[in-house]
Protein backbone atom coordinates (compact mmCIF):
# COMPACT_ATOMS: atom_id res chain seq x y z
CA UNK A 1 0.00 0.00 0.00
CA UNK A 2 1.27 3.42 -0.35
CA UNK A 3 0.08 7.17 0.65
CA UNK A 4 1.23 10.26 0.23
CA UNK A 5 -0.37 12.78 2.91
CA UNK A 6 0.46 15.89 4.66
CA UNK A 7 -0.23 14.04 7.68
CA UNK A 8 2.09 13.09 10.54
CA UNK A 9 1.46 8.79 10.65
CA UNK A 10 1.16 6.81 14.02
CA UNK A 11 4.07 4.01 13.36
CA UNK A 12 2.74 1.43 15.63
CA UNK A 13 -0.97 1.57 14.64
CA UNK A 14 0.15 1.24 10.65
CA UNK A 15 2.35 -2.06 11.79
CA UNK A 16 -0.25 -3.55 13.82
CA UNK A 17 -2.52 -2.84 10.60
CA UNK A 18 0.18 -4.21 8.05
CA UNK A 19 0.61 -7.85 9.94
CA UNK A 20 -2.58 -7.79 11.34
CA UNK A 21 -4.28 -11.44 10.20
CA UNK A 22 -1.31 -12.67 8.20
CA UNK A 23 0.93 -15.41 10.81
CA UNK A 24 2.75 -16.10 8.01
CA UNK A 25 5.20 -13.24 8.58
CA UNK A 26 8.27 -13.97 10.29
CA UNK A 27 10.10 -10.14 9.92
CA UNK A 28 9.10 -6.92 9.17
CA UNK A 29 11.55 -4.44 8.43
CA UNK A 30 11.06 -0.92 8.52
CA UNK A 31 12.69 2.59 7.51
CA UNK A 32 11.80 6.06 8.73
CA UNK A 33 13.01 9.36 7.82
CA UNK A 34 13.44 12.07 9.98
CA UNK A 35 13.84 16.09 9.59
CA UNK A 36 17.27 16.90 11.14
CA UNK A 37 17.94 20.22 12.34
CA UNK A 38 21.43 20.57 10.47
CA UNK A 39 21.96 19.85 6.79
CA UNK A 40 25.31 19.64 4.94
CA UNK A 41 25.66 23.03 2.81
CA UNK A 42 28.06 24.48 0.52
CA UNK A 43 29.99 26.35 3.83
CA UNK A 44 29.56 23.10 6.02
CA UNK A 45 26.78 22.22 7.94
CA UNK A 46 23.87 24.97 8.71
CA UNK A 47 20.86 24.92 11.18
CA UNK A 48 17.76 24.15 9.50
CA UNK A 49 14.31 25.78 11.14
CA UNK A 50 12.12 23.68 8.76
CA UNK A 51 11.79 21.90 5.64
CA UNK A 52 8.93 22.39 3.00
CA UNK A 53 8.29 18.93 0.86
CA UNK A 54 6.97 19.08 -2.61
CA UNK A 55 6.00 16.70 -4.58
CA UNK A 56 4.48 15.87 -8.22
CA UNK A 57 0.58 14.90 -7.70
CA UNK A 58 -0.23 12.06 -9.57
CA UNK A 59 3.65 11.27 -10.56
CA UNK A 60 4.20 10.28 -6.61
CA UNK A 61 1.74 8.40 -6.32
CA UNK A 62 2.41 6.66 -9.58
CA UNK A 63 6.11 5.88 -9.12
CA UNK A 64 5.35 4.80 -5.43
CA UNK A 65 2.80 2.27 -6.86
CA UNK A 66 5.26 0.86 -9.47
CA UNK A 67 8.35 0.39 -7.35
CA UNK A 68 5.90 -0.75 -4.71
CA UNK A 69 4.91 -3.76 -7.44
CA UNK A 70 8.76 -4.15 -8.22
CA UNK A 71 9.78 -5.04 -4.81
CA UNK A 72 6.81 -7.45 -4.47
CA UNK A 73 8.32 -9.03 -7.71
CA UNK A 74 11.45 -9.00 -6.23
CA UNK A 75 10.48 -10.64 -3.05
CA UNK A 76 8.60 -13.02 -1.72
CA UNK A 77 6.54 -10.51 0.73
CA UNK A 78 3.44 -10.71 2.72
CA UNK A 79 2.73 -6.80 2.78
CA UNK A 80 4.42 -4.08 1.86
CA UNK A 81 3.80 -0.02 3.13
CA UNK A 82 5.33 3.75 1.95
CA UNK A 83 3.97 6.90 3.19
CA UNK A 84 5.88 9.62 2.12
CA UNK A 85 4.53 13.01 3.50
CA UNK A 86 4.80 16.85 1.88
CA UNK A 87 4.48 20.19 3.03
CA UNK A 88 6.18 22.16 5.72
CA UNK A 89 7.97 20.10 8.28
CA UNK A 90 10.30 20.38 11.53
CA UNK A 91 13.04 19.34 12.99
CA UNK A 92 12.18 15.49 14.87
CA UNK A 93 9.24 15.47 12.34
CA UNK A 94 8.45 12.49 10.55
CA UNK A 95 9.26 12.32 6.60
CA UNK A 96 8.69 8.65 5.30
CA UNK A 97 8.04 5.23 6.63
CA UNK A 98 8.96 1.83 4.33
CA UNK A 99 7.82 -0.62 5.87
CA UNK A 100 8.25 -4.38 4.57
CA UNK A 101 7.04 -8.02 5.82
CA UNK A 102 8.00 -11.14 4.87
CA UNK A 103 8.07 -14.95 6.61
CA UNK A 104 11.89 -14.46 6.31
CA UNK A 105 14.20 -11.41 7.56
CA UNK A 106 16.10 -11.19 4.50
CA UNK A 107 13.74 -10.69 1.76
CA UNK A 108 12.14 -7.86 4.30
CA UNK A 109 15.47 -6.73 4.73
CA UNK A 110 16.66 -6.16 1.43
CA UNK A 111 13.42 -5.00 0.19
CA UNK A 112 13.13 -2.21 2.88
CA UNK A 113 16.61 -1.08 1.70
CA UNK A 114 15.29 -1.15 -1.87
CA UNK A 115 12.55 0.86 -1.50
CA UNK A 116 13.68 3.64 0.43
CA UNK A 117 17.00 3.82 -2.43
CA UNK A 118 14.60 3.90 -4.98
CA UNK A 119 12.47 6.61 -4.04
CA UNK A 120 14.94 8.29 -2.72
CA UNK A 121 16.50 8.54 -6.83
CA UNK A 122 12.90 8.59 -8.19
CA UNK A 123 9.67 9.64 -6.44
CA UNK A 124 9.52 13.03 -7.41
CA UNK A 125 10.05 14.84 -4.06
CA UNK A 126 12.29 18.38 -3.40
CA UNK A 127 12.96 19.53 -0.31
CA UNK A 128 13.53 23.32 0.33
CA UNK A 129 15.25 23.72 3.77
CA UNK A 130 14.99 27.27 5.68
CA UNK A 131 18.43 28.08 6.69
CA UNK A 132 19.23 31.53 8.40
CA UNK A 133 20.87 32.32 4.88
CA UNK A 134 17.02 32.29 3.15
CA UNK A 135 15.15 28.88 1.60
CA UNK A 136 17.72 26.47 0.17
CA UNK A 137 16.71 23.40 -2.28
CA UNK A 138 18.65 20.55 -1.35
CA UNK A 139 20.76 19.02 -3.97
CA UNK A 140 20.56 15.69 -5.14
CA UNK A 141 23.53 13.53 -4.01
CA UNK A 142 25.26 11.05 -5.73
CA UNK A 143 25.84 8.73 -3.16
CA UNK A 144 21.95 8.46 -3.28
CA UNK A 145 22.45 7.51 -7.13
CA UNK A 146 24.93 5.48 -6.23
CA UNK A 147 23.06 3.32 -3.64
CA UNK A 148 19.99 3.07 -6.24
CA UNK A 149 22.37 1.67 -8.50
CA UNK A 150 23.13 -1.38 -6.96
CA UNK A 151 19.62 -2.92 -7.34
CA UNK A 152 20.03 -1.78 -11.32
CA UNK A 153 22.17 -4.90 -12.10
CA UNK A 154 19.48 -7.42 -11.19
CA UNK A 155 16.28 -6.28 -12.60
CA UNK B 1 0.44 20.73 -24.20
CA UNK B 2 0.48 21.78 -20.63
CA UNK B 3 4.00 22.24 -18.59
CA UNK B 4 4.80 21.97 -15.13
CA UNK B 5 7.49 23.13 -13.00
CA UNK B 6 8.81 22.09 -9.51
CA UNK B 7 11.12 23.34 -6.93
CA UNK B 8 13.94 25.74 -8.33
CA UNK B 9 12.66 25.49 -12.02
CA UNK B 10 8.96 27.04 -10.59
CA UNK B 11 10.87 29.87 -8.97
CA UNK B 12 13.14 30.58 -12.25
CA UNK B 13 10.31 30.52 -14.33
CA UNK B 14 7.74 32.15 -12.69
CA UNK B 15 5.12 29.84 -12.63
CA UNK B 16 3.79 26.42 -11.61
CA UNK B 17 2.09 25.52 -14.65
CA UNK B 18 1.29 26.55 -18.20
CA UNK B 19 -0.38 25.71 -21.22
CA UNK B 20 1.92 26.47 -24.44
CA UNK B 21 1.72 25.55 -27.83
CA UNK B 22 4.97 24.94 -29.46
CA UNK B 23 5.44 25.07 -33.52
CA UNK B 24 4.72 21.54 -34.92
CA UNK B 25 8.27 21.33 -35.56
CA UNK B 26 8.76 20.45 -31.70
CA UNK B 27 8.29 16.85 -31.44
CA UNK B 28 10.87 15.91 -28.95
CA UNK B 29 11.57 16.81 -25.55
CA UNK B 30 14.94 18.04 -26.70
CA UNK B 31 13.42 20.37 -29.20
CA UNK B 32 10.89 21.51 -26.40
CA UNK B 33 13.28 22.61 -23.98
CA UNK B 34 15.10 24.76 -26.75
CA UNK B 35 11.98 25.95 -27.58
CA UNK B 36 11.19 27.21 -24.09
CA UNK B 37 15.06 28.79 -23.37
CA UNK B 38 14.11 31.23 -25.99
CA UNK B 39 11.03 32.28 -24.54
CA UNK B 40 12.50 34.55 -22.08
CA UNK B 41 15.32 35.29 -19.14
CA UNK B 42 13.71 33.08 -16.64
CA UNK B 43 13.54 29.78 -18.96
CA UNK B 44 16.87 30.61 -20.17
CA UNK B 45 18.13 30.72 -16.58
CA UNK B 46 16.31 27.45 -15.54
CA UNK B 47 17.40 25.68 -18.55
CA UNK B 48 21.10 26.93 -18.93
CA UNK B 49 22.12 23.75 -16.95
CA UNK B 50 20.26 20.49 -18.72
CA UNK B 51 22.23 17.81 -16.83
CA UNK B 52 20.05 19.08 -14.12
CA UNK B 53 16.75 19.46 -15.41
CA UNK B 54 15.03 16.31 -15.34
CA UNK B 55 12.03 15.33 -17.73
CA UNK B 56 8.58 13.56 -17.02
CA UNK B 57 6.25 13.20 -20.20
CA UNK B 58 2.73 12.00 -18.88
CA UNK B 59 4.54 11.15 -15.60
CA UNK B 60 7.16 9.10 -16.96
CA UNK B 61 10.43 9.93 -16.80
CA UNK B 62 12.00 11.10 -20.47
CA UNK B 63 15.01 11.72 -22.38
CA UNK B 64 16.12 13.76 -24.74
CA UNK B 65 14.55 11.77 -27.94
CA UNK B 66 11.50 11.14 -25.78
CA UNK B 67 8.47 12.48 -28.85
CA UNK B 68 6.17 15.32 -26.99
CA UNK B 69 2.64 15.90 -28.82
CA UNK B 70 -0.12 17.96 -28.21
CA UNK B 71 -2.12 16.77 -24.93
CA UNK B 72 0.85 15.84 -23.13
CA UNK B 73 1.60 16.63 -19.65
CA UNK B 74 5.15 17.96 -19.60
CA UNK B 75 7.00 18.13 -15.88
CA UNK B 76 10.09 19.50 -15.95
CA UNK B 77 12.14 19.48 -12.18
CA UNK B 78 15.71 19.43 -10.54
CA UNK B 79 17.15 15.54 -9.34
CA UNK B 80 14.62 14.64 -7.00
CA UNK B 81 15.74 14.58 -3.40
CA UNK B 82 12.77 12.55 -1.18
CA UNK B 83 13.09 9.83 1.09
CA UNK C 1 19.78 -0.07 25.00
CA UNK C 2 18.90 -3.79 25.46
CA UNK C 3 16.61 -5.34 27.09
CA UNK C 4 15.41 -9.26 28.01
CA UNK C 5 11.88 -9.71 28.67
CA UNK C 6 8.82 -11.97 28.66
CA UNK C 7 6.03 -8.87 27.79
CA UNK C 8 5.69 -7.94 24.57
CA UNK C 9 6.59 -4.33 23.55
CA UNK C 10 5.17 -1.46 21.88
CA UNK C 11 7.03 -0.44 18.89
CA UNK C 12 5.73 3.04 18.41
CA UNK C 13 6.35 3.82 22.26
CA UNK C 14 9.78 2.62 21.79
CA UNK C 15 10.22 4.57 18.54
CA UNK C 16 9.19 7.74 20.03
CA UNK C 17 11.71 7.16 23.18
CA UNK C 18 14.49 6.44 20.95
CA UNK C 19 14.15 9.50 18.92
CA UNK C 20 12.79 11.88 21.60
CA UNK C 21 14.96 15.12 21.94
CA UNK C 22 17.27 14.24 19.44
CA UNK C 23 17.16 16.38 16.35
CA UNK C 24 20.03 14.49 14.65
CA UNK C 25 18.70 11.34 13.47
CA UNK C 26 17.58 11.21 9.91
CA UNK C 27 17.18 7.89 9.30
CA UNK C 28 15.71 5.32 11.98
CA UNK C 29 16.01 1.33 10.63
CA UNK C 30 13.72 -1.37 12.53
CA UNK C 31 13.59 -4.77 12.21
CA UNK C 32 10.61 -7.15 14.13
CA UNK C 33 10.77 -10.45 14.77
CA UNK C 34 7.65 -12.27 14.83
CA UNK C 35 5.96 -15.98 15.57
CA UNK C 36 4.75 -17.72 12.52
CA UNK C 37 2.04 -20.03 12.66
CA UNK C 38 4.32 -22.67 10.24
CA UNK C 39 7.75 -23.77 10.36
CA UNK C 40 10.14 -25.77 8.17
CA UNK C 41 10.55 -29.43 9.59
CA UNK C 42 12.05 -32.31 7.99
CA UNK C 43 9.06 -33.47 6.37
CA UNK C 44 8.03 -29.39 4.82
CA UNK C 45 6.28 -27.22 6.80
CA UNK C 46 4.63 -27.96 9.64
CA UNK C 47 1.95 -25.70 11.81
CA UNK C 48 2.97 -23.96 14.97
CA UNK C 49 0.45 -24.01 17.90
CA UNK C 50 2.99 -22.03 19.48
CA UNK C 51 7.05 -21.58 20.43
CA UNK C 52 8.75 -21.07 24.08
CA UNK C 53 11.51 -19.59 23.64
CA UNK C 54 14.49 -20.67 26.24
CA UNK C 55 17.56 -18.56 27.32
CA UNK C 56 20.40 -17.72 28.89
CA UNK C 57 19.96 -15.01 31.91
CA UNK C 58 22.77 -13.15 32.32
CA UNK C 59 24.76 -14.25 29.15
CA UNK C 60 21.96 -13.32 27.11
CA UNK C 61 22.24 -9.44 28.61
CA UNK C 62 26.29 -9.52 28.19
CA UNK C 63 26.13 -10.91 24.52
CA UNK C 64 23.62 -8.34 23.84
CA UNK C 65 25.26 -5.41 25.40
CA UNK C 66 28.14 -6.60 23.43
CA UNK C 67 27.07 -6.52 20.03
CA UNK C 68 25.38 -3.12 20.63
CA UNK C 69 28.60 -1.64 21.57
CA UNK C 70 30.17 -3.12 18.20
CA UNK C 71 27.53 -1.48 16.42
CA UNK C 72 27.94 2.06 17.77
CA UNK C 73 31.83 0.95 17.45
CA UNK C 74 31.19 0.39 13.57
CA UNK C 75 28.54 2.88 12.55
CA UNK C 76 27.98 6.54 13.92
CA UNK C 77 24.35 5.76 15.56
CA UNK C 78 22.48 8.19 17.43
CA UNK C 79 20.65 5.70 19.20
CA UNK C 80 20.15 1.81 19.16
CA UNK C 81 17.62 -0.50 20.84
CA UNK C 82 17.42 -4.36 20.96
CA UNK C 83 14.86 -6.03 22.62
CA UNK C 84 14.49 -9.70 22.66
CA UNK C 85 11.44 -11.74 24.81
CA UNK C 86 11.55 -14.90 26.30
CA UNK C 87 8.84 -17.58 27.02
CA UNK C 88 5.76 -19.28 25.39
CA UNK C 89 4.88 -17.04 22.40
CA UNK C 90 1.72 -17.19 20.11
CA UNK C 91 1.83 -16.95 16.17
CA UNK C 92 1.40 -12.92 15.53
CA UNK C 93 3.47 -12.38 18.58
CA UNK C 94 6.81 -10.26 17.96
CA UNK C 95 9.71 -11.61 19.43
CA UNK C 96 12.46 -9.31 19.16
CA UNK C 97 12.65 -5.54 18.24
CA UNK C 98 16.30 -4.16 16.76
CA UNK C 99 16.19 -0.83 16.18
CA UNK C 100 18.91 1.79 15.29
CA UNK C 101 19.19 5.56 14.34
CA UNK C 102 21.86 7.68 13.06
CA UNK C 103 22.00 10.94 11.18
CA UNK C 104 22.15 9.03 7.56
CA UNK C 105 20.03 6.31 6.29
CA UNK C 106 22.99 3.57 5.20
CA UNK C 107 24.55 3.74 8.92
CA UNK C 108 20.61 2.86 10.71
CA UNK C 109 20.39 0.22 7.67
CA UNK C 110 23.31 -1.31 7.92
CA UNK C 111 24.07 -1.88 11.40
CA UNK C 112 20.19 -3.22 11.87
CA UNK C 113 21.13 -5.73 9.58
CA UNK C 114 24.00 -6.81 11.53
CA UNK C 115 22.47 -6.42 14.89
CA UNK C 116 20.06 -8.90 13.54
CA UNK C 117 22.44 -11.41 11.71
CA UNK C 118 24.04 -11.53 14.53
CA UNK C 119 21.85 -12.12 17.48
CA UNK C 120 20.39 -14.88 15.49
CA UNK C 121 23.69 -16.59 15.68
CA UNK C 122 25.28 -15.84 18.95
CA UNK C 123 22.69 -14.71 21.53
CA UNK C 124 21.89 -17.53 23.45
CA UNK C 125 18.12 -17.93 22.75
CA UNK C 126 16.51 -21.53 21.80
CA UNK C 127 12.97 -22.03 20.30
CA UNK C 128 10.97 -25.47 21.11
CA UNK C 129 7.78 -25.21 19.11
CA UNK C 130 4.85 -26.83 20.02
CA UNK C 131 4.20 -29.28 16.57
CA UNK C 132 1.30 -31.55 16.78
CA UNK C 133 3.95 -34.44 17.12
CA UNK C 134 5.28 -32.93 20.32
CA UNK C 135 7.63 -30.11 21.08
CA UNK C 136 10.40 -29.91 18.72
CA UNK C 137 13.58 -27.47 19.39
CA UNK C 138 14.22 -25.62 16.31
CA UNK C 139 17.94 -26.42 14.26
CA UNK C 140 20.18 -23.76 13.71
CA UNK C 141 20.60 -22.72 10.03
CA UNK C 142 23.53 -23.00 7.98
CA UNK C 143 22.30 -19.31 6.48
CA UNK C 144 22.22 -17.64 9.41
CA UNK C 145 25.96 -18.74 10.14
CA UNK C 146 26.91 -17.20 7.10
CA UNK C 147 24.71 -14.22 7.04
CA UNK C 148 26.37 -13.06 10.20
CA UNK C 149 30.14 -14.31 8.48
CA UNK C 150 29.65 -11.43 5.88
CA UNK C 151 30.17 -9.12 9.63
CA UNK C 152 32.99 -10.62 10.10
CA UNK C 153 35.67 -9.85 7.51
CA UNK C 154 34.88 -5.90 8.67
CA UNK C 155 35.95 -6.46 12.36
CA UNK D 1 32.15 -26.29 39.44
CA UNK D 2 28.49 -25.25 37.98
CA UNK D 3 27.61 -26.69 35.07
CA UNK D 4 24.47 -24.92 33.41
CA UNK D 5 22.34 -27.21 30.10
CA UNK D 6 19.58 -25.64 28.21
CA UNK D 7 17.37 -26.83 25.34
CA UNK D 8 18.00 -30.48 24.28
CA UNK D 9 21.04 -30.95 26.42
CA UNK D 10 18.93 -30.20 29.43
CA UNK D 11 16.21 -32.65 28.33
CA UNK D 12 18.84 -35.68 27.61
CA UNK D 13 20.88 -34.68 31.05
CA UNK D 14 17.23 -34.28 32.85
CA UNK D 15 18.46 -31.33 34.85
CA UNK D 16 18.99 -27.75 34.37
CA UNK D 17 21.31 -27.14 36.27
CA UNK D 18 24.15 -29.07 38.80
CA UNK D 19 27.84 -28.94 40.65
CA UNK D 20 30.28 -31.23 39.59
CA UNK D 21 33.63 -32.25 40.97
CA UNK D 22 35.96 -32.94 38.33
CA UNK D 23 38.84 -34.81 39.13
CA UNK D 24 42.31 -32.00 39.37
CA UNK D 25 43.11 -33.86 35.64
CA UNK D 26 40.02 -31.77 34.41
CA UNK D 27 41.49 -28.58 32.64
CA UNK D 28 39.77 -27.89 29.63
CA UNK D 29 36.48 -27.83 28.02
CA UNK D 30 37.01 -30.93 25.96
CA UNK D 31 38.44 -33.13 29.27
CA UNK D 32 35.33 -32.19 30.99
CA UNK D 33 32.87 -33.22 28.32
CA UNK D 34 34.89 -36.21 28.02
CA UNK D 35 34.48 -36.67 31.86
CA UNK D 36 30.64 -35.74 31.80
CA UNK D 37 30.32 -38.21 29.16
CA UNK D 38 30.94 -40.76 30.55
CA UNK D 39 28.37 -40.01 33.53
CA UNK D 40 25.50 -42.01 32.39
CA UNK D 41 23.77 -42.63 29.32
CA UNK D 42 21.71 -39.36 29.33
CA UNK D 43 24.88 -37.32 29.18
CA UNK D 44 26.19 -40.17 27.02
CA UNK D 45 23.23 -39.21 24.58
CA UNK D 46 23.66 -35.63 24.91
CA UNK D 47 27.06 -35.15 24.40
CA UNK D 48 27.51 -38.14 21.58
CA UNK D 49 27.74 -35.00 18.51
CA UNK D 50 30.16 -32.60 19.50
CA UNK D 51 29.36 -30.44 16.76
CA UNK D 52 26.17 -29.62 18.01
CA UNK D 53 27.28 -28.80 21.52
CA UNK D 54 28.34 -24.90 22.42
CA UNK D 55 29.62 -24.11 25.31
CA UNK D 56 30.48 -20.59 27.73
CA UNK D 57 32.62 -20.49 30.30
CA UNK D 58 32.04 -17.62 32.44
CA UNK D 59 29.77 -16.22 29.76
CA UNK D 60 31.71 -16.48 26.81
CA UNK D 61 31.95 -18.43 23.96
CA UNK D 62 34.66 -21.33 24.29
CA UNK D 63 36.52 -23.40 21.98
CA UNK D 64 37.40 -27.13 23.24
CA UNK D 65 41.16 -25.87 24.70
CA UNK D 66 40.05 -23.46 26.82
CA UNK D 67 40.74 -24.17 30.31
CA UNK D 68 38.29 -24.60 33.21
CA UNK D 69 38.76 -24.22 36.25
CA UNK D 70 36.98 -24.78 40.02
CA UNK D 71 34.56 -21.89 40.82
CA UNK D 72 33.79 -21.06 36.61
CA UNK D 73 30.05 -21.48 35.73
CA UNK D 74 29.93 -23.61 32.60
CA UNK D 75 27.01 -23.82 30.10
CA UNK D 76 26.40 -26.26 27.66
CA UNK D 77 24.08 -25.74 24.87
CA UNK D 78 23.03 -26.59 20.85
CA UNK D 79 23.39 -24.09 18.76
CA UNK D 80 21.45 -20.81 19.33
CA UNK D 81 17.81 -20.02 17.57
CA UNK D 82 17.24 -17.05 18.58
CA UNK D 83 16.05 -13.44 16.79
Amino acid sequence: MIRVQAEDFDIGAEFARLTADNRNIGGLASFVGLVRDMAPSRTGNAPIGAMTLEHYPGMTEKKLAEIEAEANRRWPLEASLIIHRYGRLEPGDRIVLVATASAHRQAALESCQFLIDWLKTKAPFWKLEETPSGGQWVDARDSDDAAAKRWAAES
Amino acid sequence: MKILYFAWLKGKIGTAEEEVQPPASVTTVAALLDWLEARGAGYAAALANREVVRVAVNQEYAGPDHRVAQGDEIALFPPVTGG
